[in-house]
């Protein structure tokens, strides 16, 4: 192929990059800020050139690059993507463009720090989505911990040493285990590392009960599923605004990447015997989580909270086996990575002017700030689901799909959607509308030009999926369709 | 009776005899030996030595051992009361048992063992404890420094010795005594290890001298700088024993230093008329004389500070013994070796 | 083998009975009329001072730790030179380049200071 | 070997005994530094015993030329043993073994 | 020639060490006062001399010297990472002497007689010359950390780990006793051969194998037989500590491959199960008791022990890959151990041992660059990837697994997750907290901190590609069984 080495560029630019704005160091500020930019944009670009050489009409992973890495140990450097990655990947880049542009003044400590920080975390995510071998998956997986790590201990907020602590360990505990099934796995499928081998594997019941297991700790830690999610709002509230837009945009999607990347076609049979378990929780999130947010006078927290139950739809999504709604649930990934990243982003805009995230100290906002109001009720409907916004499509199709295999599961989902609407509205409302009742809020100045140009980036990416989203499926429909053929396939030796 | 001399029993007694006829000559010669050093050390300094008692003094030696017998034995306050007397003991009995591998001819000893060499310094060695735990028991600040002397002044020979002994085996190619003095047989005074060991046979027998803590070496006694050192709270019997095992040592080190490096019982020149005297003459006249020279050396020397003991053991006879094995052991890989061997 | 220790252990009890005989002796034959002054140890007329077990200098322990090592080398030397003739120029290279090895310490803790005694 | 001389299982008892007199030495010791070192040489007393009785019941020399370096290596440890010893004293001027807990957590 | 003398050139690397040691002291007392460096010049030749000679014997293996002497290629590889342990430990070394006044000679004599332990060790053929490596290494160890001897800590580290090590000595002894009286021989491949006709279930056997793996565990390190590691590691003068943590692991490894594979692998069952024990409790005791901890000396001490339960599920294993995964964990504990102490010991200076970990607070602010180190170093140690710890664990998770012991693999990792909180903690302090006005001043050192920084980041390019290592490591274990 051409662009044969097109995914390496894409996960070592911004690597390579993030290391040379590191040496750029802090006391030159200014340059390491353009040149992050710089090194962003190329690696958006790069991704631009993979969507556009990506063939839609295969669900064979494209791009290979297959290279001997550790032959003693048989791992290789093994990277491919299908339709499913493709957008993830195109998501990272994006928005790590525009986490840097959006923290061009309000990171002020260790800027060039801050900005590698990010850059190496976006080589190391989209490592994640290419990786087709288990070792160099893993190796992404982890590493990616270390750059969130400090970038939440070291610009995050008065907690931030608990709240980063917390997030390293949870994630950590989840994904040694996935380790050790990775390592079994490798054992069954005469040594090798491959994940399209391990999807070829036949595995008995008991083992890929075991390894499900292992991978759903790994897995459910990351997205965050009830109850393994009190991380996240801790680590949320504390992470600078960037921080919480990659966590939520990126890393919490690949906890789903990795359930369908890993857990479906692997170990489809144990996925079918414990989809019950799955779509419990899935509904405990959007439910029972909905309900927590409701209560929550942190703004940051409430989004936090919003996005385990937007994350449950995603899982409900791909436990009722049903391509409509698994694309759903990829769908309403894609959607929550632009919406839930914009409002991190309009929460950072008025904790940039504010110093707070109280929401009882806002009301009224929309009469100082009419653009970012109208911006921000946008992305307040496409979190609730309103037709016409991203949000709607994912929701929609994963109701629709569960509603054929389970009626109940789907009225459980969609009475828990309208929680989700309420507080979000209510959040709305609080916030923006109303009389002006703070001095400081009346004193509040508009968007300027950069939080504008990030935010209304977010706004045409919501009203298009939103609008048109064919083109999206396009991409993931024949990766999705193979999946469903291979989860539906049991692999457990005659 | 052929039977009997199979028996356990027969060889008890048979050792028995053999000690007995080693013991009695042995602290006979301990008592005259003496006499003799006041006879000798008296004669150099111009004067007669004890001549009152029996003919000449001869008499002396029995009326100090009866006089000692009944003196009174002294235990100091503080002392700790078994130590300090099994002290003069722990001295007296290696200086009588180092004589078990002693060969007075041809295999004639009370044990002829292989390993008669390594007994004789294992033994030998034993004899210093006596000192340090005189030393330590008697709670006296002169006997407690006497005893850290003799500890010092051990320290400072033993190795040197050691080394000198190695060169008797290289030549010897046994440990056991009485093959020593067999290697030594072939021509006369020339063929005895002394000569191609001279270095060796100096420094053992000076090493000897240290070992029996004589003059110039008697830095643990030191009558005039720590009033008698170790055995300073010593009297009558304790004393005695720590006496007699000083001169058993002397006569053992004398006789050890002839089998060693003077041929033991051989004639100095191998011609009918001086073979036709009995080894054991010879053997006796080489210790005698050596026994001479050890009064000599006390008459003649200033006693050695303890430092320069030091100095003289560490630093003249270590490298000095050392450099001579490797002399003699290149001469033994060459054709040398016939003149040695 | 045996029956050449046999003497020796004969000679042992014999030695402690000469030793120890003496001894009693002595205690039963000599007169025992102990007074505080006599009993007290020897100090050149003063006074006697309660312990005389003082401590003392740590160059002791340096040349006795000094010694402990040398005299184990010998230990080596006695069976390499009773074995001199039978085991040919590769044992003798063998221990001179053991003595050479045991030189260089030796040089070491000269030019260290190790035997000076004052 | 003729009746009634020992074993060679009496002296593996014999050394398995002071091996544990050494061991029990070093753990129940609590007063005097100088007494460990005493066990410690113990301990490889009672190895010389086993390698010595097992050289000659299986008629080989190996195990006591293992003894031979076993002594100096013996010798050699109690000298480094010592001279430790001899500078903790001047820093601690003790060497109870109590009052060795500068070290602890 | 005589037949003993067949193959002596196998022994040239550890003749050269040997004689140059000797060079070292006598240069070093006759021209040391004039020329300060000498020492560590010499020495830093001495591990470049040796390192060529043994570059130019691989591929050559035999026995030398009726079997005393074994050259294969794990004494290639083992020589060469101990080489390089100590060429470390001697660059990092000067400053931290020279504030001391402890910058002498013996020091370096001291580090090339352990090495030269450390070289017979892994060459031995015969109990004999296995027991005098480590004895030689011993002895120079206790000497090393006692060097310091105005240092109340130091003495008294130096102390118990006289007194341990020689109980640890005495056990192995024991076991070795024991073993040739069962087997009529000391040389290890005679020993397996003897061991085919005893039965596993062989009262002395078994006492044998309990003795020699307790005297292995404590030399490694291994709880519940690592009471003297934090405390040693803690008092000694941290330049030994570095060493203390680096080489003569590499020895103590030697000991299981020498003894356990060479000699006892056919009781292979009776050894693996002990260390399962040992694994567990190493990992327990090592990973939990490290998190209340102060001091980042004993912290990193009870994470050795830690370290020590991992490599050794390597060893647990027993497959010839188990025994090179163990060893490749060797080796980068050692590199890590290199990296951690060697920061520590430059962010010394005189009177500030910077070895509390609040002494590293705010680092990231005073000193980017070595906090940035320090952030390498603590998570190889943690085994996050992309550093080379993560591959150390990788590789002995695989080997375990492959055995079938699931299940110690799952403990494996779960403290693996508990041993991570410690090391980020140092991380957290570095970064997050902010400097104490008294945690000021790095003397510059400017040889060390390249070495420093050399070392650390080898960390990370060995954990992006860890190809190489890993097949040298695997190499040295070829055919071991």
């Amino acid at each position: 192929m051409a662009h044969s080495s097109l995914l390496s560029y894409a996960i070592w630019v911004p690597i390579v990059g993030g290391l040379l704005v590191l040496a750029v160091g802090d006391r030159r500020a200014a340059a390491a800020r353009w040149l992050a930019l710089l090194v962003s944009l190329a690696a958006f670009a790069v991704t631009v050139l993979l969507f556009a050489g990506f063939d839609t009409h295969t669900a064979a992973m494209q791009f290979s690059e297959r290279v001997a890495w550790i032959p003693t140990l048989n791992i290789f450097y093994h990277l491919g993507i299908d339709g499913i990655s493709l957008w993830f990947i195109l998501l990272t880049s994006l928005l790590t463009v525009l986490v840097i542009i959006s923290s061009w003044r309000n990171v002020k400590e260790r800027v060039a720090q801050f900005m590698a920080a990010f850059l190496i975390m976006e080589g190391m995510m989209i490592g994640v989505f290419c990786a087709l071998d288990a070792i160099l998956f893993y190796v992404f997986w982890e590493a990616m911990l270390i750059p969130m790590f400090l970038i939440i201990g070291v610009w995050g907020g008065p907690k931030r040493v608990y709240a980063t602590i917390k997030f390293f360990l949870y994630t950590f505990l989840g994904s040694v285990l996935m380790l050790v099934a990775l390592l079994y796995l490798y054992f069954h499928s005469g040594d090798s590392f491959g994940l399209l081998v391990f999807q070829k594997t036949p595995l008995g019941m008991s083992a890929q009960v075991l390894i499900f297991l292992a991978f759903f700790f790994a897995f459910a830690v990351k997205i965050p599923m009830w109850p393994v999610h009190t991380w996240l709002p801790d680590a949320h509230v504390e992470a600078p605004t960037g921080g919480s837009v990659i966590l939520a945009a990126v890393m919490l999607k690949m906890g789903a990447y990795g359930f369908l990347r890993l857990s479906l076609p692997i170990v489809p049979d144990a996925s079918h015997k414990l989809a019950w378990l799955m779509i419990a929780l899935s509904l405990i999130a959007i439910i029972y989580v909905a309900l927590v947010a409701i209560v929550q006078d942190d703004m940051k927290k409430l989004i936090a909270y919003s996005s385990i139950a937007h994350m449950g739809i995603v899982t409900l999504g791909f436990f009722v086996f049903d391509s409509v709604a698994i694309e759903g649930g990829i769908i309403q990934m894609l959607s929550h990575g632009f919406v839930s990243a914009a409002m991190f982003l309009c929460v950072g805009v008025l904790y940039d002017r504010m110093h707070t995230r109280n929401i009882s100290a806002y009301g009224g906002v929309a009469n100082v700030m009419p653009i970012f109001a109208a911006l921000m009720m946008l992305f307040a409907m496409a979190n609730v689901g309103l037709p016409g916004t991203s949000g709607f499509v994912g929701e929609f199709m994963v109701v629709l799909g569960t509603y054929q295999v389970s009626p109940w599961a789907a009225i459980l989902a969609a009475t828990g959607l309208i929680t989700g609407a309420s507080y979000t509205l209510w959040l709305f409302k609080r916030v923006i509308f109303g009389a002006i009742t703070q001095t400081a809020v009346a004193g509040l100045k508009d968007l300027d030009g950069r939080e504008m140009f990030v935010l209304a980036t977010l706004a045409a990416f919501t009203l298009l999926l939103g609008l048109w989203p064919a083109p999206f499926l396009d991409i993931v429909h024949n990766s999705v369709q193979h999946l469903v053929t291979q989860v539906s396939l049991s692999k457990i030796p005659a | 009776m052929h039977d009997f001399q199979n028996t356990a029993w027969w060889a008890i007694l048979w050792s028995l005899i053999k000690i007995v006829i080693v013991v009695v000559p042995l602290l006979l010669g301990v008592a005259y030996l003496t006499l003799a050093e006041r006879k000798v050390i008296g004669y150099m300094q111009v004067r007669l030595g004890p001549n009152r008692v029996g003919f000449k003094g001869s008499l002396q030696p029995i009326a100090d051992a009866i006089k000692l017998m009944f003196k009174e034995v002294i235990i100091p306050t503080n002392a700790n009361r078994f130590l300090f007397l099994a002290a003069p003991v722990l001295a007296f009995v290696p200086a009588l048992l180092v004589w078990a591998a002693i060969p007075f001819g041809p295999g004639v000893a009370i044990s002829n063992m292989n390993g008669g060499l390594l007994y004789v310094l294992a033994i030998a060695g034993l004899g210093v404890y006596g000192i340090i735990v005189a030393g330590w028991a008697s709670n006296s600040k002169y006997a407690f420094l006497g005893a850290m002397r003799a500890a010092a002044q051990l320290v400072a020979y033993e190795i040197a010795m050691g080394f000198a002994l190695v060169g008797v085996l290289m030549l010897a190619q046994t440990l056991n005594l009485s093959k020593i003095v067999e290697a030594q047989a072939g021509g006369g005074f020339w063929s005895w290890y002394w000569l191609p060991l001279f270095p060796f046979f100096l420094v053992y027998f000076i090493s000897g001298i240290a070992e029996t803590n004589r003059a110039p070496f008697d830095v643990a006694e030191g009558e005039s700088e720590i009033v008698a050192g170790f055995h300073v709270e010593y009297s009558g019997m304790a004393f005695a024993l720590f006496f007699l095992a000083e001169y058993a040592n002397m006569i053992f080190v004398s006789l050890l230093t002839t089998v060693l490096f003077l041929g033991g019982w051989y004639a100095p020149i191998n011609t009918p008329m001086l073979t036709w005297i009995p080894g054991i003459v010879w053997l006796l006249l080489k210790t005698a004389f050596l026994l001479y020279v050890f009064l000599w050396i006390r008459a003649t020397f200033p006693r050695y500070r303890y430092d320069q003991i030091m100095r003289l053991g560490w630093k003249v006879f270590i490298p000095v013994t050392i450099a001579w094995i490797v002399i003699v052991g290149v001469a033994l890989e060459t054709p040398l070796r016939v003149i040695l061997r | 083998m045996l029956n050449h220790y046999l003497p020796v252990l004969i000679f042992l009890l014999v030695a402690l009975v000469v030793g120890v005989v003496p001894l009693l002796m002595g205690a039963s034959l000599g007169p025992s009329k102990p007074d505080s002054e006599k009993l007290s140890p020897y100090e050149c007329g003063f006074e006697a001072f309660e312990d005389a077990r003082v401590k003392f200098d740590v160059r002791y322990y340096l040349v006795a730790i000094l010694f402990i090592l040398f005299d184990l080398e010998i230990a080596f030397l006695f069976p390499w030179a009773v074995v001199f003739d039978q085991i040919g120029m590769m044992g003798f290279l063998a221990m001179m380049i053991f003595l050479a090895i045991l030189v260089v310490g030796f040089i070491y803790e000269w030019k260290k200071g190790a035997l000076e005694w004052e | 070997m003729s009746a009634g001389q020992p074993t060679l299982a009496a002296y593996l008892i014999l050394g398995a005994i002071l091996f544990s007199i050494g061991v029990v030495g070093i753990f129940l010791n609590r007063k005097n530094v100088i007494i460990l070192l005493m066990a410690i040489e113990l301990l490889l007393l009672a190895v010389n015993i086993n390698l010595v009785a097992f050289s000659r019941y299986l008629g080989n020399l190996d195990g006591q030329i293992f003894v031979f370096f076993i002594l100096t290596v013996a010798a050699a440890e109690a000298a480094i043993g010592l001279a430790i010893l001899v500078v903790y004293f001047r820093n601690r001027h003790s060497i109870n073994v109590d009052d060795i807990d500068e070290l602890r957590g | 020639m005589n037949s003993f003398l067949v193959h002596w050139t196998f022994a040239i690397p550890e003749i050269w060490v040997l004689t140059m040691a000797c060079i070292v002291l006598l240069a070093d007392l006759f021209w040391g006062d004039r020329l300060r460096d000498l020492a560590a010049v010499l020495t830093v030749l001495t591990l470049i001399g040796a390192a060529v000679l043994t570059i130019f014997e691989m591929g050559q293996s035999g026995t030398a010297f009726a079997g005393l002497f074994v050259l294969d290629p794990f004494t290639n590889v083992a020589e060469l990472f101990s080489y390089l342990a100590v060429l470390m430990v001697v660059l990092y070394s000067k400053r931290y002497l020279v504030d001391r006044g402890i910058y002498r000679g013996e020091v370096f004599v001291l580090l090339l007689f352990a090495l030269l332990g450390i070289m017979v060790m892994v060459s031995g053929g015969s109990l004999l010359s296995i027991y005098l490596g480590l004895e030689l290494l011993a002895l120079s160890q206790y000497a090393l950390v006692a060097f310091y001897r105005d240092s109340v800590v130091a003495t008294e580290a130096g102390l118990k780990y006289f007194v341990l090590g020689a109980l640890a000595s005495g056990l192995l002894l024991y076991g070795m006793s024991l073993l040739y009286g069962l087997t009529g021989t000391l040389d290890v491949r005679d020993i397996a051969d003897a061991l085919v006709n005893v039965t596993a279930s062989n009262l002395v056997l078994v006492f044998a194998i309990v003795f020699i793996v307790a005297g292995i565990a404590f030399k490694l390190g291994a709880a519940p037989f690592h009471m003297w590691l934090p405390d040693v590691y803690q008092g000694a003068p941290t330049v030994v500590t570095t060493f203390l943590a680096s080489a003569p692991k590499i020895g103590a490894f030697a000991l299981i491959i020498r003894l356990l594979v060479d000699g006892g692998y056919g009781m292979l069952e009776s050894w693996q199960q002990i260390f399962v024990a040992l694994t567990l409790v190493s990992l327990v005791v090592g990973n939990v008791i490290a998190i209340a901890q102060q001091n980042i000396k004993r912290m990193l001490a009870y994470s050795t022990v830690g370290h020590v339960g991992f490599l050794s599920l390597g060893i647990v294993a027993g497959t010839e890959t188990g025994l090179a995964s163990a060893f490749f964990y060797t080796v980068v504990y050692v590199l890590m151990s290199l990296a951690g102490f060697g920061m520590i010991l430059l962010l010394s200076r005189v009177g500030f041992e910077a070895e509390r970990i609040d002494d590293f607070k705010g680092l990231a602010q005073r000193k980017p660059w070595y906090a940035f180190l320090m952030l390498i170093i603590m998570f190889s140690m943690a085994g996050v990837p992309p550093t080379v710890g993560f591959y150390a664990k990788l590789a002995v998770f695989q080997a375990v697994i492959a055995a079938g012991y699931v299940w110690l693999a799952v403990i494996g990792v779960l403290l693996a997750v508990i041993g991570a909180f410690y090391y980020l903690r140092v991380v957290k302090v570095m970064y997050f907290d902010h400097a104490d006005a008294e945690a000021g001043v790095i003397v510059r050192d400017d040889l060390a901190s390249t070495a420093l920084s050399i070392n650390s980041l080898a960390l990370l390019v060995l954990g992006i590609l860890p190809g190489p290592l890993m097949a040298f490591c695997f190499y040295a274990m070829q055919g071991v069984i």
